[in-house]
């Protein structure tokens, strides 16, 4: 079994509302310290493949099919083996 | 003329395409489930608003899969007119029959409101019985109708006259005031405001009428 | 692992306590099933004896309240109400209450209220055309209030949205009162036709019991319960309370259950609200006087190990149960499958009169289904008249202060969050799906047209908590004399209603007092007004560290067009149209914005009400209109004459000239809230007709001035008391909640 | 100048709507293999801040008051410094 964690964003040229909305939030309840902020999609996959180069390819594929619009979004993912 | 209107589990404006068809043009409409695996019948296919999967992940994601999509590419490729109104416009996006993305409106809210929208390109097979520049009324309701794509894309759209209606005062920050674009080829129009809402003078405006009576009118034409 | 307590230890360690049974009900469980309660038998007499599913305090004052008409094809009991409105057709409505969720997780809260109302009615076989909803809470400047009302919406906006059924009215309060309680009440309006009517109920012995919908998880255990106490600081700590809405499958059980419905194989139906599996299986049972017997191995779930005493009470959404046929169960499931939903046999309905559980082959429940379902105690809670009220009764009238300028009073009150437009609210609610909505929010009352016919459905939510808490039985008749008013208004007939009870903790006899009057009020109105209450739902313990909301009774009511072309709304439509008065002003100041805003205090009496007048106005009003006289109409509430008069003015785009004299001051000419007062416009060859109608009814009408274009003037007695650029005034109207939301 | 990356999940035991709908999308696109799926927010913060444990202090906070909804929601964070 792993398990895989993906964080999709939204490409760094392509504006972000939602990032844009919390961070003004953020500053006017005094976290004037916050200079940046971009909203994203944290997405956890269980995968029921005992091969760690499967897995990461098929996850790959995942994002590339679903998990991302690559039109406007970016994908990273980080891999590992879990307990079933 | 056959009509047919997609129907996503998660679709709720597909009885309101229906209505529009049946009302406006008294033309032949159908239903089709998202798992039919034919559209040689029809001859225009319509693609309503709604929550398709629930919009979840992101409007039209889950649904570009569904069975009928590749039936609708082929549609497309072939030249039949492809309507695409809200979700059915996100759904195309997804789908890559027509360029860019969406995403969350401006303010983070969903936005329900009557828009003055104008008609940008009245040389396409939707558009031909408005005129240039006209300024329509058409509801929209969508949260995520914030239209981008990259400045190449934008470039392509203008120079081959791809951006059929614009907003006049931008409601969700859409990129250039972007309500709905066309393909390249001219026949599948992808929109966010509603213009089946927008048939009858009980509904508060009859100015999406002409968008369907433009339809028929070209396949008429085509036919004689 | 947790081991449940034994029968012994429920008794010794008084674990029913936990549970909310008192000592007196404990035992009487004992007397009733012969022995001591096992764990889950105790769960589920918790939550059936719970305030939320039994009305044990409720049901005596309830029982007063008509619910007999010509129209009605079902009053209260079921999951909505049903009237006829001929053609075969029928309008399906009922409003229920989620404000404890919704004031510890206000998104998901109001999102699943939304939901539960929606099931109630197509659970009865209606297609579901019209949500509204009724809003309280504190005031918007605090900065946890803004939290809840953002979310609130929210969360009503995606659930209706997502469904694709338009949300087209209510009303939103702002009030210290409901500052840690707010409340958050849907209603929804369906529609069928009559041999489409289906009922909860379990009939034919040895027909299979079917759960459909979603699955089965640990969400929402104890919710019914939970409702019934008061809000405290220690709420937050049950946050496993908290159910998550999934509107995209309640759109697809939706879809299926109206699919399935057609079949004509389901002998009862009814949605698994409060209490879950347990209240619909045994109302179920109870209402048709049978037993039941589940076998919980076959129940869909979600989360491993759950414990039979956990699925009977999860609140989990989306879910429904349905008796069908012998031998239908293979229909259920196909349409089921096609939708993507579970569906599966669970139990079957028997002779015995007995309600039994089994999991894993053994029995680990059985009681009388009457024990669980009707024999719920009964309380007749003392009341007793609140030493306020007594002193609200002696004061005769309000001191104004001297107030130079009454135009700045005029534009401060426009822009009151109670009064400003909630176009920011409605705005997030798509209106317009489904086209059939005919008037939008932002009217008296919500229009919308049915299709294949000439008729309409009209649509409000009122109540006005302050009045209420003033004079519970004087503000009980007006909330239900001004939802029908905002009908009428709108060119409808006044059909029926639907009660939102909210009151505080009914054990303290000053509430339960205001219960009590509150339901004669409106018991009186409905009576004369000829509007039955055909369903409801009642809400106590809205208290936040022992102070109570103010008692907030919200009328929802359904109206009745019989030809579109009657359809009237409350936007001025032409210069030079002659604007009416109908009705009566007096000096009516106590309990209104106007005392609210200038002297920041609310006390003394409430407008006064006479119900027969109401009639006749609401009488002359709908003749009028049905004459076609009418180019505007619209009742005047909160705010009084200049804000009916403001409000015309901006949805017409329009403006105003008004000239008079009288013997008021005019400070309560402009901002009385006197009752049964309707402002009208005609154009000028119309006006001797509609004068004509309203003497022979017996209701004064006054001309009182002019529809302009772009400025709104009114001279009271010679002196100009208002005058203002129409501009200005939508600027003061339109941005002021937008502005509080977005602090600028 | 610190980085931090939020992680916002529900919790364990409250409903994932979101996920169970794209889990199921998954596994009609032939992702058989997954078994489990859940969507949460990431956040990626970039603070003006000099000190390592005033930045992670400060996120702390933020989580608890407005990226998290811990009623219904669990947060993580990394932090990390970086070149401004
Ligand atoms: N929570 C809400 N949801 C939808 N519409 C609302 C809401 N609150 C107010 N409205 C709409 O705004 C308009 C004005 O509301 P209100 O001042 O309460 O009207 P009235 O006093 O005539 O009942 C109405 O059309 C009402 O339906
Ligand atoms: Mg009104």
């Amino acid at each position: 079994m792993f398990k895989a964690r993906v964080y999709v964003t939204l490409k760094k040229d392509v504006l972000d509302p939602q990032g844009k909305a919390v961070k003004n939030s953020l500053i006017s309840l005094g976290y004037d310290e916050v200079s940046d902020l971009r909203v994203g999609k944290y997405i956890e996959v269980t995968l029921n493949i005992e091969n760690k180069e499967v897995a990461t390819e098929r996850v790959e594929e995942m994002c590339k099919n679903l998990l991302a619009n690559t039109v406007i979004e970016d994908y990273q993912f980080e891999i590992d083996e879990v307990q079933s | 003329m056959k009509y047919a209107v997609i129907v996503f589990p998660g679709s709720n404006c597909d009885i309101d395409m229906y209505h529009a068809i049946e009302d406006v043009l008294g033309e032949t409409v159908e239903y089709i489930w998202h798992e039919t695996t034919s559209l040689d019948e029809y001859d225009a296919i319509l693609l309503p608003g709604g929550f398709s999967y629930g919009d979840y992940l992101r409007s039209g994601a889950i649904a570009r899969f569904a069975p009928i999509m590749k039936e609708v590419e082929k549609a497309a490729e072939i030249g039949k007119p492809i309507l695409g109104v809200c979700n059915g416009f996100q759904v195309l996006l997804e789908a890559g029959l027509l360029p860019g993305a969406m995403k969350k409106n401006d303010q983070l809210q969903f936005i329900c409101a009557t828009e003055t929208i104008i008609v940008e390109n009245n040389q396409t097979i939707f558009t031909s019985e408005y005129t240039l520049g006209e300024e329509i009324a058409i509801p929209i309701a969508h949260g995520e109708g914030n239209y981008y794509c990259d400045p190449e894309t934008l470039e392509q759209l203008k120079k081959n006259n791809q951006i059929v209606f614009r907003y006049k005062n931008n409601p969700n920050g859409s990129l250039e005031d972007i309500a709905g674009i066309i393909n390249k080829q001219g026949n599948v129009l992808g929109m966010m405001p509603h213009p089946e809402r927008a048939v009858s003078a009980i509904l508060g405006s009859e100015d999406g009428k002409r968008l369907f009576q433009s339809i028929l009118k070209h396949w008429r034409e085509q036919r004689v | 692992m947790y081991r449940e307590p034994t029968a012994e230890e429920i008794y010794t360690e008084k674990v029913y306590k936990e549970l909310g049974l008192s000592d007196q009900e404990y035992q009487r469980v004992i007397q009733l099933i012969g022995r001591k309660p096992n764990y889950t038998e105790a769960g589920l007499f918790s939550v059936m004896w719970s305030e939320h599913c039994s009305y044990k305090t409720s049901k005596p004052v309830l029982k007063r309240f008509p619910t007999k008409g010509e129209r009605v094809l079902q009053g209260p009991g079921e999951g909505a109400g049903i009237v006829d409105i001929g053609d075969q057709q029928a309008v399906v409505f009922k409003i229920e209450s989620h404000n404890h969720p919704s004031a510890i997780e206000p998104y998901q809260g109001a999102a699943t209220g939304v939901g539960g109302i929606i099931r109630d009615v197509f659970s009865m076989g209606a297609r579901p055309i019209a949500l509204l909803n009724s809003l309280r809470f504190g005031p918007l400047e605090d900065k946890r209030v803004k939290y809840l009302f953002k979310n609130v919406v929210a969360g009503i906006a995606n659930y209706g949205n997502s469904m694709g059924i338009p949300t087209v009215g209510g009303e939103v309060v702002f009030e210290e009162a409901y500052q840690g309680n707010p409340l958050v009440n849907a209603m929804c309006v369906g529609l069928l036709e009559h041999h489409q009517i289906k009922k909860g109920l379990a009939s034919g012995i040895g027909n299979p019991v079917m759960y459909v919908g979603s699955s089965t998880g640990r969400d929402g255990i104890h919710g019914a319960t939970f409702a019934s106490v008061e809000l405290s600081e220690d709420s937050e700590s049950k946050k496993s309370s908290v159910q998550v809405g999934d509107p995209f499958l309640e759109k697809l059980l939706l879809e299926a259950t109206l699919e399935l419905l057609e079949l004509d194989i389901v002998e009862g139906i009814q949605d698994m609200g409060a209490a879950g599996l347990t209240s619909s299986s045994s109302e179920m049972a109870s209402k048709a006087g049978n037993g039941i017997e589940l076998d919980l191995s076959a129940v869909p779930r979600r989360e491993a190990n759950m414990t039979p005493y956990e699925i009977m009470l999860s609140e989990s959404q989306e879910r429904m149960l349905v008796v069908v046929k012998k031998g239908k169960e293979a229909e259920v499931k196909r349409v089921f499958d096609k939708w993507g939903l579970f569906s599966a046999v669970i139990g079957k309905v028997t002779d015995d009169g007995l309600y039994r559980i089994i999991d894993q082959g053994k029995i680990v429940a059985e009681v009388p289904v009457n024990a669980l379902v009707d024999e719920a105690p009964v309380y007749q809670m003392p009341a007793k008249e609140p030493e306020y009220y007594r002193r609200f009764q002696q004061i005769e009238n309000i001191e104004i202060p001297d107030l130079p300028d009454l135009n700045q009073v005029f534009i401060a009150l426009l822009s009151s969050p109670n009064i400003a437009s909630k176009e920011w609210v409605y705005r997030q609610y798509d209106h317009m799906v489904r086209t059939s909505t005919a008037v939008a929010p932002g009217s008296d009352a919500a229009v919308i047209t049915i299709r294949g016919t000439k008729k309409a459905l009209a649509m409000t939510t009122d109540g006005n908590g302050r009045y209420i808490y003033l004079d519970p039985k004087v503000g009980g008749a007006i909330a239900v004399a001004e939802a029908a008013r905002n009908i009428v208004c709108s060119g409808a007939e006044p059909l029926a209603i639907t009660d939102g009870i909210n009151f505080g903790n009914p054990e303290k006899p000053e509430i339960f007092w205001q219960f009590e009057q509150a339901a004669a009020g409106i018991s009186e109105a409905c009576d004369i007004l000829n509007t039955p209450v055909i369903g409801g739902n009642v809400s106590f313990y809205n208290e936040n560290n022992g102070k109570a909301i103010y008692p907030t009774p919200i009328i929802g009511m359904v109206g009745l067009i019989s030809d579109t072309n009657h359809i009237t709304t409350q936007a001025f439509k032409e210069e030079d149209d002659v604007i009416l008065l109908l009705g009566d002003t007096y000096d009516e100041l106590m309990g209104s914005e106007f005392q609210k805003l200038v002297i920041e205090k609310v006390e003394g009496k409430p407008p006064k009400i006479d119900l027969e007048q109401e009639k006749k106005v609401q009488q002359a009003t709908l003749t009028a209109i049905r004459n076609g006289l009418v180019q505007s109409a619209h009742d005047i509430s909160e705010g009084g004459l200049a804000i009916a008069l403001a409000e015309s003015i901006i949805s017409g785009k329009l403006g105003a000239n008004i000239n008079l004299t009288g013997e008021l001051s005019k400070e309560a000419f402009l901002f009385s809230e006197s009752q049964s007062r309707v402002l009208l416009t005609s154009r000028s060859k119309d006006v001797e007709k509609v004068k004509k109608i309203t003497q022979e009814i017996g209701v004064s009408c006054q001309v009182i001035g002019k529809v302009s274009q772009n400025e709104f003037i009114v001279e009271y007695n010679g002196e100009i008391t208002i005058k203002t650029d129409v501009e200005q005034m939508k600027k003061a109207w339109k941005e002021a909640i937008p502005c509080l939301m977005e602090s600028c």
